[in-house]
């Protein structure tokens, strides 16, 4: 068992792992591979052998080929880092030799070509908090993390402080929830910490990551499972809980597989399980694994599922913090916010809130994807501006490209337009844009995408996943649905559209949970900020994007309008 | 060569149009009638459990709801294999009766009384039942009244007087009451006063129908009806088969109505949602025969109520014991008017009509059933089959006005020829047209019980078969 | 002063609401003495005149032909009413639409047994894909519920519209239920 | 135990225990919120959102049978807004199914039907969806037809709650919902159903019927429900 | 622990496995370390899945009466996931992405693809079994959309054309 207090005394014992490759004596030069799953589906994990060899064979005997987790960038994976050369090599394929020359070049010692990580572009504006680890540490190697000052944060909490200190802590770094809806987390801790439970409390990792184009809790997982479950087993002993869950999505295999190897080794080393880092603290977690429903990121719908029944949500009150599983006070944070935690305890709240914006502290992650040249994962302090991330990180549009909107929040956010591209990005700046931050999809959109078109996508994704149980979500994302499809086939009207407003607002206050609170966002902010696409699908039958095929365009009589209250006495 | 079109044929009960074809000497070579409205009843029901089918079947048709539910309720009876207690059987009887009575009385005094009234010529712009209203109040009020009779029956026994939920496999929903026995009961000899009254105006006035009387429709034909097995009296609700020639030899009697399909063909005319029946031993379309009023005056030995069978004797001296043509469906029409007014007071004054059991109640013992009754315009077959759990596996329906097709068809043929020449079309002839339609009172609800509705079209076409013409009455 | 014009129209139903209509009885004297009824299934008009005051119209809208004349007594109309179920839900004859035309027409002609079995194609109209409510295809000033609505209802309704009540007012007065 | 608690609703002063909900206190002064699927005697789901309410202070509408009240609520049961959205929920059961009251066993016997006259649904805007459902009556005395359902779950309720069969369940999600017995097999052949017919007689609508009942005639509703509720709490 | 759930547990006598096929060993050996509580229903489903390649009524039943789940709610449960096949899925798989990165670069079009040569839409087989086409809500590789997933393998910014060679080659 590794000393805890002194992780970083010893250097971590160096082996020949089934891939990784590592030299007998000092290393010169390290090859980071990024082994999470966008660079794996590039043929990463064949470049892990590939090169390892290449390395072998070039007598290359003080070089170091590594596993690594997300390196970012993923629109030109996969990627290899060469951490001593401080540069990064894009698309390094294992059948291409030739994307290979100038990575061996570099390990041999020559700087030669990559992408030199000081002063880019893309990498160097980002603060990372989050993603301290990614692409630094070996996702499936407990010793890496703990090398890198793992874990300890959690035995600074469970034998130099007391519950309450820690949730202070938490509290005084203004950390907010990063699953959407920003709800304060210490506050959040404090609840279910102050509730008298003899039938104990849980703590539940919500890594359900539903949004389509969102995968920062997927990446974190992958690259760094340690960094939640340190964060998991803090928020444990903080609020009194002996057992946690982790939540993820059957679609994440590698997150699934690396997190449940993670827990067998933090059980192993001491940092789960009974005593954890050697205190009466106890604290075990097991994975649930989801199976395909996006309205379990509602957190009461995910206790559903969690209890193994249809993932239905209930009504608030009584919230989960008081009664949650199993009627027991349950604290449901999600990824990115327990992979926060480790480093709050360890450097104290005051630094997470030096960072960020008056009322949104930290940094937040976000998958960037869309029309911009450089997408993947990024992290940034809160309060940078969109401009910043879409034409200083992102890279700007391809060329002739018009920019048109960044759409944030997933399913139940907006989309923003670019007169307010420099707006700072935080919670509320975002809300009061008609948008949300959400779990951090960011997908930029340029004069190639129709407004109503997205809204339509959004609709149709809601309304696959709205869980049924409630009448306005059920049927109103059906029917809003139906009324964008005929918009985007040229049948739409006004009177179309002013149902469509109206169905919106009823749906949006009446609906039982988040999803079908949220599922009119697509419509509201299209509508905010691009009503004229709206209009020009209606009066002139015409998409401007030319996505909409308008095909019941010039026969609109044999369309039904569905809807129509006459004006009194009106003939038409 | 042209054209007419009489769109869409007013006054009667739904969606047609008449297509004339005149040749190039002027003279009318074809004349097709077309049904235009299909709602298909016979597939929309399949799936849907037995015991609603009366209610929904009603929906067939708002003119002649009951007879649909009396025609359904016994094809449900059969196949839940059930003895329908005996009030219910008679009060089933008193609905329909009182179905016929409103029916004809709609027809009669509403829709065809404006022509016979004011004449096959007058101003189409009151020649309607305001007009009548105007020149004849008490015409006018003796049909309302007589209308309303039968409907209040209806109300009366079913709580509605359109779509009453309250005939149901097995009998009826709810017993009779003394009260509601003694309210029909005290309302007959009014209702009986107008239907005489009635008869006398027409009587009086028949030799002024003269030259219509002997044009509209006038053919001999078979024809069909319910007949009592053993009087040979009229049967409305629960009769055996009979169908005689034009000579009048039963060519069918005493047979059980329910095995239609060993009599009665169908066909498809590609002009119209309105199925063709036909008796299968002479085939199609030579097994041409009608129903309704007429034919069922023609086919019995006798009503059973005295005054009217006083009037039935009259109409076979003055007209002959099998009169051929259809207009003479009118005097028909108003005789089984006072014929049902007076049965319903012979079955309400039996003894065991306040009976309180009036339901049986079996599951699905049989999956099959026919029921057969007399509609109003005809006779009307309903044939179900079921699964064992009582769902409607198919459907199929003949229905009162369907078995007239081929003979309006034909009778329109006979009008045309005779009225229209060339394209100068009057609209007297047009109005002439649509009356001996009218004759009829086809129920197109009924017909479209598979689909639609009823303008009346004039098209003239070339003898190459291309359109030439479409005629279409301007609004008076 | 001149009488109102009123007009009924009878699209994909069964006529039971104009039996409705005709259920008032001695009253319906009383409506033809404020109105003349100047086109519907009870007069001879051809056509859908022009300018008329109030237009009561049953059924839903099934066929081109339906289509056709409804939007005729719309633009022609002052007051469209939906009378009676079927012209304010669909109703019955919408049960054809989980179903559909096509499978409707073959079961009715192809698959009973028949002489000539075929889809009739000469002189009728062509059915629309979906039968439904009129309000579905255009403006619609008052609904008037039932199957059939009743007589007393039609008779307030009528009465009041007649009167010169605005239909959003009539719409409050009536009493009104499905089915 | 529970408490007392003061509150307004609508305007008026009342009392409630603490472990009162706002519809159960409301109720109590006889101010009627309009509810689907809540049942007396049956837990609450808060489903049909038709009772939801204003509490001031509180942005969002919160339903009214499954929230407690609380001392100084001040709650508004009826407003404009509540009732355009609740004409609009109503509207909704109708358009997502096959509802023809016509010729509906439930006809003039129905919740649906009720709170539409009630709520002054004359006609829907929303577009029909006409859906293609089945009905069930493989069953000896009983039917459902899903036409005719509108997910309430008061039968899945009754079923598990009270006859602690549970031979109903809710399967598919969002608009492919559908009430099901056992693996989505023929009620029929259910191995679970008791064939007690609580949940026919809970079904607000004529989903759920019994074989041999002809349209608008009327089921016969048994109080029996609350007392089987407490017997079954007796038994526990 | 829960413990309601831990009560219904116990005092229950548990079926036998339906077949001496292995794979319930599987099955069973996943049951007994979730404690046949009613809790594990999904984990024991997934492994049931895993094993035998979809859920057949035969599969919930056991499952669901060995977790102490009424078979209702097995069914429910298994039906409210999309991630369960309820159906024997065919010898591929194609998964398309329908994430947002993936719909604006042109899934549609993927899909469209997929339906001319095919003539199946997600969620469904070909008639002869041998491809299951399925939409998946993102697999997080929005830097490579449009994206499909064939036998597992991910192919990145692929165009129909391209698409519909791969499964010609299949």
């Amino acid at each position: 068992m590794t000393a805890v207090g002194t992780p970083a005394a010893t250097p971590p014992p160096r082996r020949r792992q089934a891939g990784p490759l590592i030299p007998e004596g000092p290393v010169r030069a390290s090859a980071h591979i990024c082994q999470a799953a966008g660079c794996q589906s590039m043929g990463s994990d064949r470049l892990l052998e590939v090169l390892s060899d290449e390395v072998l064979g070039a007598g290359l005997r003080d070089v170091a080929v590594g596993r690594v987790g997300c390196l970012g960038l993923c629109s030109a994976g996969p990627l290899v880092a060469v951490p001593e050369q401080g540069r990064v090599f894009e698309r390094v394929r294992p059948d291409d030799g030739a994307s290979r020359q100038d990575l061996l070049s570099s390990l041999s010692g020559e700087a030669k070509g990559g992408r030199p990580l000081a002063g880019d572009s893309f990498f160097s504006p980002q603060v990372k908090v989050v993603l301290e680890r990614s692409g630094t540490v070996d996702p499936e190697r407990v010793d890496d993390y703990v090398a890198s000052g793992g874990y300890t944060a959690l035995a600074k909490a469970v034998s130099e402080m007391a519950p309450e200190e820690v949730v202070a802590e938490v509290v005084k770094s203004g950390l907010r929830g990063r699953g959407g809806a920003g709800y304060p987390t210490g506050l959040k801790w404090r609840t279910v910490a102050i509730q008298d439970s003899h039938a104990g409390k849980y703590v539940v990792c919500n890594a359900d990551e539903g949004d389509p184009g969102a995968f920062m809790d997927r990446s974190v997982l992958e690259s760094c499972p340690h960094q939640v479950l340190e964060g998991m087993a803090i928020a444990g002993y903080a609020v009194g809980a002996s057992q946690g869950y982790v939540y993820v999505r059957a679609e994440y295999p590698l997150a699934v597989k690396r997190l449940s190897h993670a827990i067998r080794e933090a059980g192993r080393e001491g940092f789960l399980g009974r005593e954890v880092a050697g205190t009466r603290f106890g604290f075990e977690v097991e994975v649930r694994i989801g199976a395909g429903a996006f309205v379990c990121g509602e957190e009461t719908a995910l206790i559903a599922s969690v209890q193994g029944g249809r993932g239905t949500p209930r009504p608030r009150p009584p919230y989960p913090a008081a009664s949650g599983l199993w009627g027991c006070p349950t604290l449901i944070n999600n990824v990115e916010t327990f992979a926060n935690i480790p480093a709050v305890v360890a450097k104290g709240g005051e630094w997470l809130a030096s960072m960020g914006t008056e009322r949104s502290k930290g940094t937040k992650v976000f998958a960037l994807a869309g029309a911009v040249a450089n997408t993947g994962l990024i992290e940034v302090p809160m309060g940078v501006t969109l401009r910043e991330i879409v034409f200083g990180i992102g890279g700007g549009l391809a060329p002739g490209r018009r920019f048109k909107a960044v759409q944030t929040g997933g399913p139940a956010g907006g989309c923003i337009p670019e007169d307010l591209l420099d707006m700072p990005v935080d919670y509320e700046s975002l809300t009061q844009a008609g948008s949300m931050m959400g779990s951090g999809g960011m997908i930029v959109m340029d004069d190639t995408s129709c407004m109503v078109d997205v809204a339509k996508f959004f609709m149709d994704f809601c309304r696959e996943e709205s869980c049924g149980k409630c009448a306005p979500c059920r049927v109103g994302t059906q029917e809003m649905w139906r009324f964008l499809d005929r918009m985007t086939r040229g049948a739409g009207t006004r009177r179309d559209l002013e149902q469509l407003e109206s169905l919106a607002d009823m749906v949006r206050s009446t609906s039982l949970c988040g999803l079908g609170q949220g599922a009119p966002n697509s419509v509201f902010s299209t509508l905010r900020y691009f009503r004229d696409e709206y209009l020009a699908h209606i009066d002139d039958r015409v998409c401007p994007a030319g996505v909409c095929a308008m095909n019941a365009g010039g026969r609109s009589e044999a369309v039904p309008a569905g809807v129509g209250v006459a004006g009194v006495g009106s003939p038409k | 060569m042209s054209e007419i079109i009489i769109e869409p044929v007013t006054r009667i009960e739904g969606h047609a149009k008449i297509a004339v074809s005149v040749g190039p000497d002027g003279a009318v070579t074809d004349a097709r009638f077309s049904v235009t409205q299909v709602r298909g009843f016979e597939r929309i029901t399949v799936g849907r459990p037995m015991h609603e089918m009366p209610s929904f079947m009603a929906r067939i048709c708002g003119i002649c709801p009951t007879s649909h539910l009396l025609a359904s309720a016994k094809a449900c009876d059969e196949i839940l294999g059930v003895t329908v207690p005996r009030a219910a059987r008679h009060l089933r009887r008193v609905m329909n009766l009182a179905q016929i009575v409103q029916s004809h009385a709609l027809n009669f005094f509403h829709l065809s009384s404006p022509d016979l009234l004011l004449g096959f010529d007058s101003d189409p712009a009151t020649r309607n039942i305001a007009g009548v209203a105007a020149r004849a109040p008490e015409l006018a009020r003796d049909g309302i009244a007589l209308r309303k009779f039968g409907q209040q029956i209806i109300e009366t026994l079913g709580g509605k007087r359109v779509h009453p939920a309250w005939v149901v496999p097995g009998g009826v929903s709810t017993p009779l009451s003394t009260e509601q026995r003694d309210n029909i009961l005290g309302a007959i000899p009014d209702a009986h006063a107008r239907a005489v009254r009635t008869l006398e105006w027409y009587k009086e006035n028949l030799a002024s129908w003269a030259e219509e009387a002997a044009h509209f429709g006038s053919f001999p034909s078979l024809y069909m009806g319910l007949v009592h097995h053993r009087t040979g009296n009229a049967a409305y609700s629960d009769g055996h088969l009979r169908m005689v020639d034009a000579e009048g030899h039963r060519l069918l009697d005493d047979v059980d109505p329910r095995p239609y399909w060993d009599y009665l063909g169908e066909a498809v005319e590609p002009y119209s949602y309105l199925k063709s029946p036909f008796y299968k031993p002479l085939g199609y379309p030579a097994g041409l025969y009608r129903v309704g009023p007429l034919a069922r005056l023609n086919v019995v030995d006798k009503l059973g109520s005295p005054v009217a069978d006083a009037e039935l004797a009259e109409f076979r001296l003055r007209l002959g014991r099998f009169p051929h043509g259809s207009f003479h469906y009118h005097w028909a029409r108003l005789i089984e008017i006072l014929h049902c007014i007076d049965t319903i007071g012979q079955i309400l004054s039996g003894p065991d009509i306040l009976d309180q059991d009036v339901r049986a109640h079996a599951a699905v013992n049989n999956l099959e059933g026919v029921g057969v009754s007399e509609a109003p315009r005809g006779t009307l077959f309903h044939h179900y089959r079921v699964d064992k759990d009582g769902i409607i596996q198919w459907v199929n329906l003949v229905i009162a006005t369907g078995h007239n097709n081929l003979a309006m068809n034909r009778s329109v043929l006979q009008v045309a020829q005779r009225y229209i020449k060339g394209d100068e079309v009057r609209e007297g002839a047009l109005n002439r047209v649509e009356a001996v339609i009218r004759a009829y009172d086809p129920c197109l609800s009924c017909s479209t019980h598979a689909l639609g509705q009823m303008p009346l079209v004039l098209e003239i076409f070339a003898p190459d078969g291309e359109l030439v013409r479409r005629v279409t009455r301007s609004p008076a | 002063m001149s009488k109102a014009r009123l007009a009924t129209m009878w699209l994909d139903g069964c006529s039971g609401c104009h039996m409705s209509f005709l259920d008032m009885d001695e009253l319906l004297l009383e409506v033809l003495g404020k109105a003349d009824i100047v086109y519907g299934a009870f007069v001879d008009a051809k056509e859908f005149p022009e300018g008329v005051d109030v237009t009561l119209v049953e059924g839903a809208v099934g066929s081109s032909e339906d289509l056709r004349k409804l939007k005729m007594a719309r633009e022609r109309s002052r007051v469209l009413v939906a009378f009676g179920d079927c012209a304010v839900t669909g109703n019955v004859p919408s049960l054809r639409n989980p179903i559909g035309p096509k499978a409707v027409l073959e079961s009715v002609y192809l698959e009973k047994p028949a002489v000539n079995p075929q889809i009739p194609s000469q002189l009728v109209p062509e059915l629309l894909e979906e039968d439904l409510p009129i309000h579905a295809w255009v403006p619609v000033d008052l609904y008037l519920t039932g199957c059939p609505p009743s007589a007393a209802r039609i008779y307030d309704c009528v009465k009041r519209l007649l009167d010169g009540e605005p239909p959003e007012a009539v719409s409050e007065a009536v009493a009104f239920k499905f089915g | 135990m529970s408490e007392v608690r003061t509150l307004q609703i609508d305007g008026k002063d009342v009392a409630a225990r603490s472990d009162q909900t706002i519809l159960s206190a409301a109720q109590d002064n006889e101010i009627g919120i309009p509810t689907l699927c809540h049942l007396e005697g049956l837990s609450d789901v808060g489903a049909c959102r038709l009772c939801v309410v204003e509490v001031e202070g509180t942005p969002k509408l919160l339903p009214s049978c499954t929230t407690r009240v609380e001392e100084g609520m001040k709650i508004t049961t009826t407003s404009e807004r509540l009732v355009a959205y609740r004409r609009k929920m109503i509207e909704m059961f109708f358009v997502e199914r096959n509802h023809i009251c016509a010729v509906c066993v439930a006809n003039n016997h129905c919740e649906l039907q009720d709170l539409a006259t009630r709520l002054g649904v004359d006609h829907f805007d929303l577009p029909l969806m006409h859906p293609k459902l089945p009905v069930d009556a493989t069953h000896e005395r009983f039917a459902i037809d899903h036409n005719r359902c509108i997910l309430c779950t008061r039968c899945v309720r009754v079923c598990d709650e009270v006859e602690q069969a549970h031979t109903w369940d809710v399967a598919g999600r969002g608009a492919e919902s559908l009430i099901v017995s056992d693996l989505g097999t023929p009620w029929g052949s259910s191995t679970t159903c008791t064939s007690c017919g609580k949940c026919v007689q809970v079904c607000p609508t004529g989903a759920l019927f019994e074989k041999g009942r002809s349209v608008a005639e009327p089921k016969a509703r048994r109080p029996y429900l609350p007392y089987l509720v407490r017997v079954a709490e007796r038994e526990q | 622990m829960a413990i309601a759930t831990v009560q219904a547990a116990a005092g229950r006598s548990r079926p036998s496995a339906p077949s001496d096929d292995k794979r319930w060993r599987q099955v069973d050996v996943r049951m007994r370390r979730l404690g046949y509580r009613p809790d594990g229903l999904i984990e024991a489903l997934h492994t049931a899945q895993e094993a035998f390649g979809y859920l057949d009524d035969e599969a919930l039943t056991y499952v669901g009466e060995s977790m102490g789940v009424a078979p209702s709610k097995a069914y429910g449960v298994a039906t409210f996931y999309s991630h369960f096949m309820l159906k024997p899925q065919g010898e591929h798989t194609c998964v398309v992405c329908a994430g947002t990165a993936c719909y604006i670069n042109g899934a549609a079009g993927l899909l469209g693809a997929i339906e001319g040569k095919l003539g199946v839409e997600p969620g469904e087989t070909t008639p002869d079994n041998k491809i299951s086409v399925l939409k998946a809500r993102c697999f997080g590789c929005c830097s490579m959309a449009p994206v499909v997933m064939v036998d597992g393998e991910v192919h990145g910014t692929i165009t129909p054309p391209e698409l519909v060679t791969l499964l010609e080659d299949l």
